[in-house]
């Protein structure tokens, strides 16, 4: 059975005295048959991490284990894993043939399943009749699409597959999502999957696992991470746009921002005191123009702003808005607090330099604990008759 | 326009246009005009004098040495008729005399075919055997290299000297021992031609193992260590590592190594008059030099017919490396 | 003293003043000459010159050769051909010299020299080693001898009388003992000591074997190469082959005997033999010398270097020598001169070396050279070069002189050196001795280490020589 | 016993083939050790019987074994390994003291100094353009440079003496017609440079060209892009890339001039280090026509070998810094 | 001035007999300061003809000018570039600082304005403090950004990125993004960019070149790409997820596809006949659930369908829909005809297997000739009274 767990699980480089640390104390229990997409910002150490499960780096500290085995110090033939490099890394002087076949050939494997099975994975990436070609002939996608090939030809207990498709065309990543999870059923194989592309991580995975300069943020169903993230920086990662941060003060029945105030109770929460500085976090889907009031079951009430920045994306317009002294534009610096991005539908009728009036969901409002970054609240409680919100001083002003 | 134009210009006006000359230079003009300084040098020291050496070996010298005639290609058909046969030195012929063992010794051309093969086929396996443990990490591993490589940096007088004494009949000791295995003769060792050659080779093997053994090494540190991971992954065990991408990657050095050695093999001399002589072990250079100061035209002849024997081994050995390694 | 004050035309400048040399007008004469008298005797050797006559407005170069004579000969070969003015003279082998003559290379001396120095060449210095440095078709001189080398049987005299011989009394020195008598005489020496080996010599494949060792067996035999002495230099092509003669293949048995104690159905019976070491077929003259400086060899066949080497006081020097125990005598023969098959052979034989100085036919000062040639003809100078360097004066009157005699351990030998000196027997150089040497010494080699039969192997030779005497 | 292989009372033998076949990383571990052991022995022992005749005093040298004869508990017999006759260190000081051998080591420095730059330079163009550019006439062209290497040196000595002589023009071949005369450059370093620098040439433009053809095109199209002509990215970036092959060339170029005897003993007129004359040249000069200093000989090849292990020590850190990873994603 | 220009560019490689045409005829013409995205699915010629641009790879035929100068055979170091290499190709023997003063040092620069310029890119790309780093002691994103720092110092005329940013996290593209923007602006140069990424097409791009199979399918702004595709391809390639086509043919008054019924009438187009075939294209977005209907401005009449398969990801629900005989499911193979893909909002209230209706804003309609692949119109004019519409007989059973 492939489940792969990581204890504790640390590295460190040393560089030229100082040391760095790509993983830190990684606790990880990755059931058998799961997708677990590894997320998190560049340099986090997802490679890393996938290195020390497939063996090609030690860990400093802490021991990995698959199926039931202690494998920290086996090496990574005898470990049952197919991996997709980050570098692609493909055999320069052999054919995309050769390069598929490697692992079966290794195992002599009769030549005509060799043949099957290479045949077949050319067909999966879409790389049918190029079996010959040698890579520097190919495409940067071709290349990336040879090294996917040479992975799962393997049928291997576990995949390691570090953004194996950052270089295909949207069009591509899909086919290969589908083709990727129908295997990952067909195989019944636990992935590890490294990506930066959050729908990838979010259509493809059982669980997404965030990680923060080598540790472990939160590890969920993607849903999970997306609408109760564990902390700050779960919910500023995962998201895109990203979620708007308003630093807020609580008081006896609000919370309130720089710009706006928010209806709160304070009591509804535990460990949140009057007085308490938290952060509110607001999706951008989460705003809306005030004229969508009523479909909304738990709208706050309506916050006047600019519109600063439109960025019309086809099937929706960012919208970058200004809160309080509206009048300068993005190009002076400003605080966060005074910014809020908003994603509308294409058809609404916007204009730059709008002052329009906006209404946050309140049933997707994130509460965050300022100093420690923990997530405290992720729905706030419909308050009454929708009141308690009223709009800050400055935006009475305007 | 931007700054880096600007930069451009900057520089001393003649030596950009030259640079812009060249650049502009299609890959075939370019690759001539990057040529020119080789085939210049190769041309003064190198085609000139040989040219210079043809011509000798069209003449003759009369027994007397005062007067050379011209004689044509006689030099040539002579060497392989075997009238050239008495200038050699004691009985050695050019083409051997009849299939017995010891006439093919005799034979300079057989001889020198043997001490190739055997040699670079013993060296090649040493030398990639040096090369796999220097390409190592291991603790005083820079001392084992250059303690590996020490031997190449003999020179060759006295790597003969190495050996001579080795097994001279005065203070040698190796030849009991080797003579009870039934390698060697046991009396009059460096005179007896299998017994000295067999010596001249190992000494061969000696010195030039580091020299494959240094191309080796050049070329598996070429190696992008990436696809050794990749290969670890895919389960590839040392020896499969070693089949499918170290012994491919470092197929051309290889090559080269071989190449070479077996050129120079073909052209061994100096240490055959410090171990034994050129009576004894007639190697083809030897011939060159044993008629060098009787009979230029003989000499030249030979080292022509050296150098055309040599063409065809490598031609031979670059068929069977398949056409890119050249 | 008639050398002293200036020579012909250089009369007026050099009269052996200092100040004409410090005037700038000195010319600069370059002899190309042995490596090791430059490095340990160069400066005295050059006094000598000035001291015997050389004007002091000529200054004299040495310029090293290459320590190996083959690569010198090469060396002057390729300088000469190449129209090279310098050096403007040379020492030459006198196993070589001929091929430079041969082939028009260096100047002629009989045009350059003048009468008188020509005359005391030919009156006054051993005539056969002079020869070497003719032309044999015409007898022109291109070489003026510097120094002959004879071989002598050389041994250990305290071993000698331990075994009941007295050398002194037998006259050992000078008296030439036959083959058979030296054999028995060595067999039981070696028997009745606990030396290694009775008789150290020189049978490698080299030139020393074909030049000198076997020629000199062969020649005491009563054998040679191409007939009698008369044909040693030619002509090629037009000479008998002459080895495959008994004689040369009873010499080569002889030599079996020694090694092998091999008797041939009792040819040989009478001989002593089993006390040559198999070693000798690997030696030249160093390695065979080391064991018997060592103490470990009775007789030992070797150059006048090895007597100036061994004959040192062992306390005096960290090398092995053997001071006063060390004895010479003429190497032994086998039949007289008179019984002799090839004329001019038979007889106790020493092979000839030594060297010679020639001229460069470019140089440009042949005045000078001329000067230096004049110098180095001075039986001084030349018992300096015995003093000094343990050079033997070319000239054989020089070797019963006193001053001879007089010379540290070298004076010890001089009688046997004469006695040697007066029965060399030259090499046989011509055009095509280059090519014979090493088919000689490989067939002397193979017979006496019992590869073949000695008939076998001299029929062999027989067959190549003639094929290198054939046009 | 055989059948009982689980019993503890296993021979050691038998357990470490337990735990080999357990862990066989331990095998490849004594394997390897094994082997390093064997190639240093086999290399070094030579040249341990080179300082063992160093250190013999002269007179010794040719006389008596090696071998001595030992007499452990009574039972005698034959030491196996040449150990000194006599100890003499001073001959490392002798070699000085009778010709100026480090005038010689100088030469021999200096020379293979300018030739391994000249040749370097030269095989890296060409290494360039044979292991990078397609052109017609690529594989004729190498097959040219590397037929050059087919004749034995003597074949050049004779004409290229007379050139460097500078006393007779230069003729056409198969004419008399003379061209120009060279000037003189007889015991000069270029007559002796120039040789060697195209005769070692061969082996290094193929060195180079292997090398130089292995680096990925991506990173010389960075360095086009980045400003470089292509001969800056050559020695820029293509150059330093191949520091194992570079160093080798420059390894093997530079002691096969330092100990290069055949050309320079025929261009220096005679064997003095005021000729030019190469270490060779000097070693050899402890032999005389009929003795040999072996001791001295052995000595001075000692003391001549040292730089070059400097050197290979200092080379060897470029030979061994593999450099591509890290480049590319591909 | 740094316009770029192709004229009838062609880059053919001949790979082993058969020969590989990577660009085909291609002409642009890009305008001084203009920012340009290159899409197209993977092999499809954007990197080749980058190099094209570059100098790196002489085209087999055409001519490339830069300015006013033919540039076709001047070498690269002459031509004003800059290039990010889609396989980065940083220099492995050289640090951090000196891979991105690489070119400037060649210029020879004063000391002190390239350690400005460097520290400057390094800010810029987040890599302060690893300038003495390695290439192979960085992570896969870490060296892009050295990549990219080391074109941006050079400030040229023009900037050639090959997927720069294929390999960092969502939030750092957004950053790159908008510095790539500021420096685009600051520095006036033309930048022409591949990427893989429609996002980032949408919002960094002047006009996006949309490429296939070598040849230049559309060069336009990015909403006209979006809104108005030239062709089948380009329609469906931009957008993700991809554009519904379906099949169907001209009637009198009505495009009849297999599963239901659009009204149209064909007079309204130029070029169009009854009996005609075309395909209809409706983005996922221009799908609604019949409850929507009244929102849209010009519905058409409802269409029944089965909800196939929910893909939520965060922000919006990819909505899988069969129609016809609805019964089977996905995993059999179906005809694009039977499916359609909604994207519906996250509130929405809906299951699998749920029978729905779904009503298509006819305002974003696109009719293709099938044939040739050419757009005929974007956008169905009204018709009457939003008759016209009728299921199909198939719905009509369901
Ligand atoms: N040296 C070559 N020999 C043969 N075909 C080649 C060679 N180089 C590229 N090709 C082919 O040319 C086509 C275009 O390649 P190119 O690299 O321009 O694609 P691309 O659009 O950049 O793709 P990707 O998005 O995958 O990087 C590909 O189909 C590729 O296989
Ligand atoms: N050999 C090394 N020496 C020093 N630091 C290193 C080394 N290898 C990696 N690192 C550092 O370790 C950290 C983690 O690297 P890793 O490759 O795991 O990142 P990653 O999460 O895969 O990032 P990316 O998304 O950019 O690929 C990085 O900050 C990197 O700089
Ligand atoms: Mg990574
Ligand atoms: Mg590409």
């Amino acid at each position: 059975m492939a489940r792969v767990r990581l204890e504790h699980v640390t590295k460190r480089y040393d560089d030229q005295g100082e040391t760095v640390t790509a993983v830190d104390d990684m606790n990880l229990d990755v059931a058998h048959g799961e997708f677990i997409c590894f997320v998190g910002p560049s340099g986090c150490g997802k490679s890393t991490t996938m290195e020390t499960i497939a063996g090609l780096t030690i860990p400093t500290e802490g021991e990995v284990y698959i199926g039931d085995r202690e494998v920290t110090n086996l090496p990574p033939k005898d470990r049952g894993i197919a991996m997709v490099f980050q570098n692609i890394a493909l055999f320069p002087h052999m054919d995309v043939y050769d390069n598929i076949s490697f692992g079966l050939r290794l195992r002599d494997y009769p030549q005509d399943e060799i043949d099957r099975r290479v045949e077949r994975a050319a067909d999966i990436v879409q790389l049918e009749g190029m079996l010959d070609r040698m890579p520097d002939e190919m495409s940067g996608g071709q290349r990336q699409r040879v090294a996917i090939a040479r992975a799962i030809v393997r049928e291997p207990d576990v995949f390691l597959m570090d953004e194996p498709l950052a270089n295909l065309d949207a069009k591509l990543k899909v086919h290969m999502r589908t083709e990727l999870q129908r295997l990952h059923k067909e195989l019944d194989t636990t992935i590890i999957y490294v990506t930066h592309d959050q729908e990838e991580a979010m259509t493809l995975s059982d669980r997404i696992a965030v990680l923060n300069s080598g540790a472990l943020q939160q590890i969920d169903p993607p849903l999970t991470c997306y609408n109760e993230p564990a902390n700050l920086f779960v919910a500023g990662f995962i998201g895109s746009p990203s979620m708007n941060f308003v630093s807020g003060n609580v008081t006896e029945n609000s919370i309130e921002t720089p710009n706006f105030t928010l209806a709160f109770d304070p009591a509804s929460v535990e460990g949140v005191g009057v007085g308490d500085e938290l952060t509110v976090g607001i999706r951008p889907e989460d705003i809306h123009p005030s004229a969508k009031r009523d479909e909304i079951a738990d709208p706050s009430s309506p916050i006047s702003a600019t519109v600063d920045i439109l960025e019309p994306m086809g099937d929706e317009i960012f919208t970058y808005m200004l809160l309080g002294e509206g009048e300068t534009s993005m190009t002076q610096e400003q605080t966060t607090n005074d910014q809020l991005l908003m994603s509308i539908d294409p058809d609404a009728d916007i204009e730059e330099d709008d002052d329009i009036e906006v209404v946050i969901d309140r049933r997707n409002v994130h509460l965050f604990d300022t100093a420690s970054g923990e997530a405290l609240v992720h729905k706030l409680d419909p308050v009454g008759s929708g009141g308690g919100v009223t709009g800050s001083e400055a935006e009475s002003d305007d | 326009m931007s700054t880096e134009a600007g930069r451009e210009s900057r520089r001393s006006g003649a030596l950009v246009d030259l640079m812009r000359w060249m650049e502009n230079l299609s890959d075939t003009q370019y690759a001539y005009l990057l040529l020119t300084p080789v085939f210049l040098l190769l041309g003064m020291v190198a085609l000139y004098p040989l040219l210079r050496t043809f011509e000798l070996s069209l003449y003759a010298l009369s027994v007397d040495l005062s007067t050379t005639s011209f004689v044509g290609l006689d030099n040539y058909i002579q060497l392989f008729t075997g009238e050239k046969n008495r200038y050699l030195p004691g009985g050695t012929t050019f083409l051997p005399a009849n299939l017995e063992f010891i006439s093919l010794l005799n034979s300079a051309l057989v001889l020198t075919l043997i001490i190739a093969v055997v040699s670079v086929a013993f060296e090649t396996v040493i030398g990639l055997g040096q090369a796999l443990i220097l390409d190592q990490d291991f603790y005083g591993r820079r001392w084992v290299r250059a303690a590996i490589i020490i031997p190449w940096a003999v020179p060759i007088v006295i790597q003969g000297m190495i050996f001579f004494l080795m097994f001279n009949n005065n203070v040698g000791f190796a030849t009991p021992p080797l003579a009870d295995l039934g390698l060697l003769a046991p009396t009059n060792t460096l005179n007896d031609t299998a017994s000295a050659t067999f010596i001249i080779i190992v000494a061969d093997i000696w010195k030039t193992s580091a020299f494959m053994a240094l191309l080796i090494l050049a070329g598996l540190q070429s190696i992008d260590r990436g696809l050794y991971n990749v290969a670890k992954v895919a389960g590839a065990t040392k020896w499969q590592q070693f089949k499918l991408i170290t012994l491919p990657l470092i197929l051309p050095t290889i090559g080269v190594a071989v190449l070479f050695r077996s050129v120079q093999v073909m052209r061994i001399y100096g240490i055959i008059p410090t171990v034994s002589s050129c009576t004894v072990v007639p190697s083809l250079s030897c011939m060159v030099v044993a008629t060098f100061n009787t009979r230029e035209g003989v000499s030249a002849a030979i080292a022509f017919v050296t150098a055309a024997i040599i063409g065809i081994v490598v031609m031979g050995l670059i068929l069977w490396q398949g056409e890119d390694a050249i | 003293a008639d050398f002293v004050g200036g020579g012909d035309g250089g009369g007026g400048t050099g009269n052996g003043s200092t100040g004409d040399g410090s005037s700038g007008q000195a010319t600069t004469v370059q002899w190309g000459f042995d490596p090791v008298a430059v490095q340990n005797n160069g400066p005295a050797i050059k006094q000598s010159l000035h001291d015997n006559g050389l004007p002091d407005s000529v200054e004299v170069e040495f310029v090293p050769r290459d320590q190996d004579t083959g690569k010198a000969r090469a060396n002057y070969n390729r300088l000469l051909s190449a129209g090279e003015t310098d050096p403007d003279m040379f020492l030459m082998d006198n196993g070589w010299t001929n091929i430079f003559i041969q082939r028009g290379q260096i100047q002629n001396l009989t045009e350059m020299l003048p009468e008188e120095m020509l005359s005391t060449v030919d009156n006054k210095y051993f005539s056969a080693f002079t020869d070497t440095a003719r032309n044999p078709q015409n007898g022109n001189l291109y070489g003026v001898p510097v120094f002959p080398d004879f071989p002598t049987m050389q041994y250990r005299k305290d071993l000698a009388n331990e075994a009941g011989y007295n050398p002194e009394s037998e006259n050992w020195a000078t008296e030439p003992m036959t083959w058979k008598k030296w054999s028995n005489i060595a067999a039981d020496i070696y028997d009745n000591s606990d030396v290694d080996f009775g008789f150290t010599t020189q049978w490698d494949i080299y030139v020393g074997t074909a030049c000198c060792t076997f020629n000199e067996v062969m020649s005491s035999w009563g054998g040679a190469y191409f007939g009698g002495r008369e044909n040693l230099f030619g002509p090629v092509g037009e000479r008998p082959v002459t080895v495959n003669q008994p004689e040369v293949i009873n010499s080569l048995n002889m030599m079996r005997k020694f090694v092998h104690d091999e008797d041939f159905g009792g040819e040989f019976s009478d001989y002593g033999g089993g006390f040559t070491p198999t070693n000798i077929l690997g030696w030249t003259e160093e390695p065979s010398r080391a064991p018997f400086a060592e103490g470990n060899s009775v007789f030992h066949r070797n150059w006048p270097y090895s007597l100036a080497l061994c004959g040192r006081d062992p306390e005096e020097t960290d090398a092995p020598a053997l001071g006063e125990d060390l004895g010479a005598m003429p190497i032994p023969y086998a039949v007289p001169e008179s019984e002799a098959a090839q004329p001019g052979t038979g007889g106790t034989t020493a092979a000839l070396g030594g060297w010679h100085m020639t001229v460069n036919p470019n140089s440009g000062q042949k005045d000078a050279v001329q000067q230096v040639i004049r110098a180095a003809m001075t039986e001084k100078f030349q018992l300096k070069l015995l003093e000094i360097q343990g050079w033997l004066p070319p000239r054989p009157e020089l070797f019963n002189s006193q001053q001879a005699k007089d010379v540290p351990i070298l004076g010890r030998y001089m009688e046997t050196l004469r006695v040697a000196g007066d029965n060399t027997m030259p090499r046989p150089v011509t055009a095509v001795w280059g090519n014979q040497t090493s088919k000689i010494a490989q067939q002397a080699n193979r017979a006496v280490g019992q590869e073949v039969p000695s008939e076998q192997a001299m029929q062999a030779l027989q067959t190549s020589l003639k094929n290198t005497e054939s046009s | 016993m055989a059948t009982q292989t689980e019993d503890s009372d296993a021979g050691p033998l038998e357990r470490w083939t337990q735990s080999a076949i357990e862990n066989p990383e331990r095998v490849y571990r004594a394997l390897f050790y094994a082997a390093m052991l064997f190639f240093l022995v086999t290399t070094m022992f030579p040249f341990y019987w080179l300082l063992v005749l160093a250190v013999t005093p002269e007179g010794n040298l040719l006389a008596g074994s090696f071998l001595p004869t030992v007499n452990l508990f009574g039972v005698s017999g034959t030491f196996p390994l040449p150990v000194p006759k006599g100890f003499n260190p001073a001959a490392f000081i002798t070699v000085f003291e009778q010709v100026p051998f480090h005038l010689y080591m100088l030469n021999s420095f200096a020379l293979a100094v300018t030739t391994t730059i000249i040749v370097l330079f030269i095989a890296s163009l060409a290494g360039y353009v044979f292991g990078r550019l397609r052109f017609p006439g690529r594989a004729f062209l190498m097959l040219g440079i590397l037929a050059i290497s087919y004749f034995p040196p003597a074949a050049f000595v004779i004409p290229l003496f007379k050139v460097f002589a500078g006393n007779a023009p230069v003729v056409i071949p198969f004419t008399d017609i003379g061209l120009f005369t060279a000037p003189r450059l007889l015991n000069t370093p270029g007559s002796m440079v120039l040789p060697f620098s195209s005769l070692f040439m061969p082996l290094s433009v193929f060195i180079l060209t292997t090398f130089y053809g292995q680096i990925p095109d991506g990173l010389e199209d960075a360095a086009r892009v980045e400003g470089t002509t292509r001969l800056g990215a050559l020695f820029r970036v293509i150059m330093p890339l191949s520091a194992p092959g570079v160093a080798t060339a420059a390894v093997l170029t530079f002691i096969a001039v330092y100990n290069e005897y055949f050309f320079s003993s025929i261009m220096a007129t005679s064997p003095e280090a005021t000729k030019w004359s190469p270490i060779l040249g000097g070693i050899l000069s402890y032999q005389t026509q009929y003795t040999t200093q072996y001791n001295l000989m052995a000595a001075a090849s000692i003391v001549g070998v040292l730089p070059v292990v400097i050197l290979v020590v200092v080379a060897q850190e470029r030979i061994v810094s593999g450099l591509t990873s890290g480049a590319l994603k591909e």
